[in-house]
């Protein structure tokens, strides 16, 4: 018995080992939920990574030197991406991390990069995540806090001061609905209603019903991503609502306009950022040479359109190459002093500028407000 | 009050149908009473009844002159009641011992905490149960397969088995639903002597049993079911000259005559 | 002298804990360990419910999230040591099992499995839902253990991985012999009695509902330490702990390995645990592979794995 | 009152989903005493597939039509391949074995397909129907109309055809049908075949509600088997009842008490429907054989 149990158990071994030795001049480590309930999320960024790895080599590296990419499909489970994170960091001894698709796979990463001290790029919203800052780590996306911030804002100018809510429970959803109601008094603004439904509802029909008898109720916001804000969008159509109605960047991707019916999307508004409307840009835009560059390569590797979510791992491979080229060392620590040194760099989601008290580098002028009108998006002045 | 086990009017119907309707007999200690009757008589029903895995629909179940009609068995068993299955009801996936050892429960059960922590109390009681489990076995001639999976054994010895985890609840009253179906004539002998052994103890034994040599060589008393009725009682001479269980017999079937 | 199978069972455990870390090349195999571990406790417990009892449920991963979250609450909350907090979390799983088993316990095969799901599915959204203590789907902190420090302050100076490797190690034997007593004890024979013929069971003396309710208890008490250990061990929870597939996973591990025996389903534990790291080769085909093995494995080697294997090895006879 | 109605409409919207994955269940349990949790696949696979031809170019109804007979064959392959090879395994096997089933089509659908959202337009248009101050879509109107037809068909095949009468009679006792010539490996793949196709079904009618992806399979799993628990599994009244409730229990809770523990309610209800009737609502009573 004991010797069957020692065998198989070194041959797993064996196999775990043969998975880590590869060898190359700088290796990056990825952890990303490409399955699961956040895949949608975790695709087009595992594709994005993939396709700038092999642009980056095709264009000879960086300083000379070939990148490898060990990515790790962690399906958006916590427990799974603390596991790959430790595998990145002692076994692949990767340079850097990038990852964390939801708030909860970053939450994990975080700590095993922070312990090991190696340079993390989150691709999650919450604003948790650098706010305390700490050291190692840095993110991409707009905090959840500055869609809610960029949201009111629009109400506000709208001279509109009751909305009803309807979030998703998932963690993207919650997470958002917890930072709107922090902020929305800043504004002069009152939540009235204040709904939920589950990313796999089918319905909303009910919550919707509720917020619409609300008293008072002026305008609409959906925090959410998935297919909730699609199916959201058609329910808001169906009871023939008519209020200001407002997504979250959780869905700004052309998909959202093709699931919930450009008929019923339009005039939906939402904080998105510059990728989606790369054809509208001035050509004076610091951003337009990123946003059009990528667009342009992801549609012709993949074939699919881009999405915002693709456009995080984008920015943050460029963050990291960047700081690469100019730390010239793959040496972590001297790779994190690089990328806290990052100044104007412009990204698909905006110019990322970081220092030692600012791990995000955006502020709210890298969101701009988008409306749908005819089945495009089109930026509001 | 002398009957250890007294049935009055019991009865029961599924979906309108009188499986058993109004039984009345009563077993006293050392005595050996069978229930017999033709296939789908309502034996095996009333047994269950008894025995409290089904509900009577009426009547009462009288033990040692306490009504226990519709106890759960596990109280039953506490009482000093305690049974045989027809198709059998083994622990499969259970040693031989096991099996037996399992029949010693209301002895042997303790604090489940010290069970877990394996204490020496826990392990006193088991060794207690598992001394009388072997000399049980021995009883029944089964100490050679005591270590082999009960699954395994045949069918004979299974029913010997049955008959020996039952015997080590030290019942008073014993069911055995029956026991010597599909043994053959040595296998049928022996159980007869165990019974007969049991019954000289003064355990009250009901018994169900096809085999009508072996009914009317044992019993002290003969209750006859037909149609869920009892249609005769007796001792053994009295009730097979009855013309009414002869009649049930040849309308029924005629190979048990 | 013949080896009873609790000692082999200690044995083997004791080996591979101590033994298999010198072969280990980098400090990622003390983390991959330590999450076997851990599931292996978890699957101990289910092998008391399901292996011995012959109960099904499908909601055990809500006890592995009151233990989780026992361990997130209770320091901040009451300022309870992090491992006294683990033990809350025990207490308060056994409670609810004790509670919600008592009326669940009497449904049978199906009807059990949806009954258990349904609880397991109300505590994950409890803690979902509940954002102002538990902080929502996105997690929460936990606090540090501690024992590392104590540790070292005795001279012991383990890392991270080390530490939760051997302390997670230590947590199973243990576990593992209190289930291998239970076994052989009156208390394991009622169990398996009841499983191997509930009406037969009964008519011996065995309160079949106390006896399900025991077992429901005691392996609600393995899920919930399982849970605690990997909170403690993550510094970090999500109510993903909690969920139906976690709960499925505990189930299909024990399963796999051969739910009748522990060491068998810690060896499913092994197994599903290790499954998706080497499976990290197949990339995209990595689901496929794994609903392949479950299949496989259930289909031809319906007693589990290791039965199988061992029943190989050693021909019929054990 | 409207809303009322509103909240109506919405449940009965969801529960005739639950219901036709629900009435999935039934068939197959009744064949084989197996709960297929891979019967929320099927309800992806109806709508990837019909989204995946619809895309190539075919029309919608000949897209549909592919999905159904594509995603029947798959539950005639998993008869024959997965549950008579695993005949007389105990219910954790078999629970195993449909659940590493469902895991290895959702990885297949998304090597075949994508890990994208996708939807294809309803039959008959996206303008909804007011009615009393509450207002249904007309897909709605197809997913109900859907779920009552397939819940007739069935009762008319149950009881009216010698087929179905012979399927019956396996699942009461499979020996017995056997003895009296009746071919139980038909009925089986029959019966995988049926259900589904009936869970292909429900993907294609409720996707341009729901919107489908190679994920949202298990979601549908486990409320279906919920209704059908909560019917009394193997009886298609229990299920479609079963299905209606929980869609209904869900509406009525978002609604008036609270939309987070929309889905506590359905599962509170169950537990407290089988705490009085173990068997649910319309389960057949068993007694121990002893």
């Amino acid at each position: 018995m004991t010797k069957t149990l020692t065998t198989t158990a070194l041959g797993l071994l064996a196999v775990l080992g043969l998975t880590g030795t590869a060898v190359a001049d700088i290796k990056i480590g990825a952890s990303i939920a490409a399955t699961g309930p956040a895949a949608f999320l975790g695709d087009p960024e595992a594709k994005t990574l993939e396709m700038l790895v092999e642009e980056l080599n095709a264009a000879g590296g960086i300083n000379g030197e070939k990148v490898e990419l060990v990515l790790y499909d962690d399906g958006g489970d916590p427990n799974k991406a603390r596991t790959f994170a430790t595998r990145l960091v002692e076994d692949d001894e990767v340079s850097a991390i990038i990852g964390g698709s939801t708030t909860g796979t970053t939450m994990s990463i975080l700590s095993v990069a922070e312990d090991a001290e190696v340079p993390f790029i989150s691709l999650a919203g919450a604003i948790d995540i650098i706010d305390p800052v700490k050291p190692y780590t840095f993110k991409t996306p707009h905090t959840d806090r500055m869609a809610c911030q960029k949201i009111f804002e629009d109400i506000q100018k709208r001279g509109l001061t009751k909305v009803g809510m309807i979030s998703g429970t998932d963690g993207f959803g919650a997470s958002m609905q917890a930072q709107c109601k922090a902020v929305v008094a800043d504004y002069g603004i009152e939540i009235v209603a204040d709904e939920t439904y589950d990313p796999k509802d089918a319905d909303m029909t009910a919550q919707l019903t509720k917020i619409k008898n609300t008293e008072g109720v002026q305008a609409l916001v959906n925090p959410g991503f998935g297919q909730g804000p699609s199916i959201v969008t058609r329910n808001y159509k169906q009871l023939a609502l008519d209020l200001p109605f407002y997504q979250s960047h959780g869905v700004a991707s052309d998909g959202f306009i093709a699931l919930a019916g450009a008929d019923a999307a339009e005039g939906v508004r939402l904080p998105g950022t510059a990728l989606l409307v790369a054809d509208l840009l001035a050509d004076d835009d610091a951003q337009k040479p990123a946003v059009t560059a990528y667009k342009a390569a992801f549609e012709a590797k993949t074939g699919a359109a881009v999405s915002t979510f693709g456009g995080y791992a984008n920015d943050a491979f460029l963050i990291l190459a960047d700081a690469l080229r100019r730390a010239g060392s793959s040496e972590p620590a001297a790779i994190r002093d690089a990328i806290e040194a990052t100044a104007g760099l412009a990204g698909t989601t905006g110019v990322y500028t970081f220092s030692a008290t600012d791990h995000l580098g955006l502020d709210l002028t890298a969101f701009r407000m988008l409306e749908i009108k005819d089945g495009k998006w089109t930026l509001v002045e | 009050m002398s009957d250890l086990l007294s049935i009055e009017g019991l009865g029961i119907s599924f979906g309108g149908l009188k499986a058993v309707n109004d039984v009345s007999f009563r077993v006293r200690p050392g005595e050996i009473v069978s229930v017999i009757g033709p296939n789908g008589a309502g034996k095996t029903t009333l047994f269950n009844m008894i025995s409290g895995v089904y509900l009577p629909g009426a009547g009462r179940v009288m033990l040692d002159g306490a009504d226990v009609t519709g106890m759960e068995p596990h109280l039953l068993a506490r009482r000093g009641m305690s049974r045989t299955f027809q198709n059998l009801q083994i622990f499969q996936s259970m040693t031989v011992l096991e099996n037996v050892i399992t029949g010693y429960h209301l002895q042997e059960k303790g604090p489940v905490v010290a069970d877990i922590l394996g204490l020496p109390s826990s392990r006193r009681r088991a060794r207690k149960a598992m001394a009388g489990a072997r000399e049980l076995l021995e009883r029944v001639g089964l100490t050679r397969a005591a270590e082999r999976e009960a699954g395994n054994l045949s069918y004979g010895s299974l029913k010997r088995l049955e008959i020996a985890r039952a015997l080590a609840l030290d019942p008073k009253v014993l069911l055995l639903d029956e026991p010597a179906a599909g043994c053959n004539a040595v296998e049928t002998e022996e159980i007869d002597h165990l019974i007969a052994e049991v019954a000289a103890s003064g355990v009250a034994i009901l018994l169900v049993e096809h085999d009508m040599k072996m009914v009317m060589r044992i019993s002290n008393h003969i209750v006859v079911l037909d149609h869920g009725e009892k249609i005769a009682e007796g001792d053994p001479a009295t009730v097979s000259q009855n013309p009414a269980v002869i009649a049930a017999y040849l309308g029924a079937e005629n190979a048990h005559g | 002298m013949r080896l009873t199978p609790k000692s082999a069972t200690l044995i083997v455990l004791a080996l591979l804990v101590a033994i298999t870390p010198f072969f280990f090349p980098s400090g990622y195999y003390y983390r991959v360990g330590a999450l076997l571990f851990v599931n292996g406790i978890a699957v101990t417990g289910i092998v008391i419910l399901t292996g011995y009892a012959g109960q099904i449920s499908l909601g055990h991963a809500g006890f592995a999230g009151i233990g989780a979250y026992a361990c997130a609450l209770a320091p901040v909350h009451w300022g309870l040591h992090p491992a006294l907090a683990a033990v809350l979390g025990a207490a308060i799983s056994a409670v609810l099992a004790y509670l919600v088993g008592r009326p669940i316990l009497r449904l049978k095969g199906y009807y059990l499995g949806v009954a258990t799901l349904g609880f397991g599915i109300l505590v994950s959204m409890v803690l979902n839902n509940e954002r102002q203590l538990t902080r929502g789907p996105d997690g929460i902190e936990v606090a540090d253990l501690g024992l590392r420090e104590v540790l070292k302050g005795w001279g012991l100076n383990l890392t991270n991985g080390e530490f939760w490797y051997f302390f997670c190690g230590l947590c199973l034997i243990i576990g593992a012999w209190l289930a291998l007593n239970l076994h052989n004890s009156p208390t394991g024979r009622a169990l398996r009695a009841l499983h191997g013929s509930e009406v037969a069971a009964r008519t011996v003396g065995v309160d079949v509902a106390r006896f399900k309710l025991q077992a429901f208890v005691i392996s609600a008490v393995y899920a919930s330490v399982a849970g605690s250990l990997l909170a403690l061990q993550n510094k970090f929870i999500t109510p993903d702990v909690a969920g139906f597939m976690h709960s499925v996973e505990m189930v299909t591990m024990a399963v796999l390995g051969g739910v009748g025996s522990v060491l068998g389903a810690i060896f499913g534990a092994g197994i599903l645990t290790l499954l998706p790291q080497v499976l990290t080769v197949f990339a995209e085909y990595e689901q496929m592979v794994l609903g392949l093995v479950m299949l496989l494995v259930m289909i031809f080697l319906r007693e589990g794995l290791l039965p199988s294997i061992l029943k190989k090895f050693w021909g019929k006879d054990e | 009152m409207s809303e009322l109605l509103q909240f109506l409409f919405s449940g009965i919207t969801v529960g005739a989903v639950y219901a036709l994955v629900a009435l999935g269940f039934t068939i197959i349990y009744n064949a084989s005493d197996v709960v297929n949790f891979a019967q929320g696949e099927f309800v992806m696979l109806g709508g990837m597939i019909t989204w995946f031809a619809h895309a190539q170019g075919l029309p919608l109804p000949l897209a549909a039509l592919i999905a159904i007979a594509a995603t029947a064959a798959l539950g005639v392959a998993m008869n024959k391949l997965m549950i008579e090879p695993a005949r007389g395994a105990p219910v954790v096997s078999l629970i195993i074995i449909t659940i590493g089933a469902s895991i290895f089509i959702q990885g297949a659908a998304q090597l075949v397909f994508d890990k994208q959202i996708h939807s294809f337009p309803a039959f008959s248009g996206d303008d909804p129907i007011r009615i009393g101050g509450a207002t249904i879509l007309p897909q709605s109107l197809w997913v109900i109309g859907g779920a009552l037809v397939v819940f007739l068909a069935l009762w008319l095949f149950f009881t009216r055809t010698l087929l179905g009468r012979a399927v019956l009679a396996t699942s009461n006792n499979r020996l017995a049908a056997q003895l009296v010539g009746i071919n139980t490996n038909f009925v089986m793949t029959l019966s995988f075949a049926l259900s589904a196709a009936i869970g292909a079904l429900a993907g294609v009618l409720a996707t341009p509600i729901t919107l489908t992806a190679y994920s949202v399979g298990i979601g549908f799993a486990l409320k279906g088997f919920a209704g059908a628990m909560l019917g009394g599994m193997g009886n298609p009244k229990g299920a479609l009842v079963g299905g209606f409730l929980i869609g209904l229990f869900e509406a009525m809770t978002a609604g008036y008490l609270s939309s987070q523990y929309k889905d506590a309610a359905a599962f509170i209800v169950i537990l407290a429907v089988l705490f009085f009737m173990p068997q649910g609502l319309f389960g057949r009573k068993s007694t121990d054989r002893v």
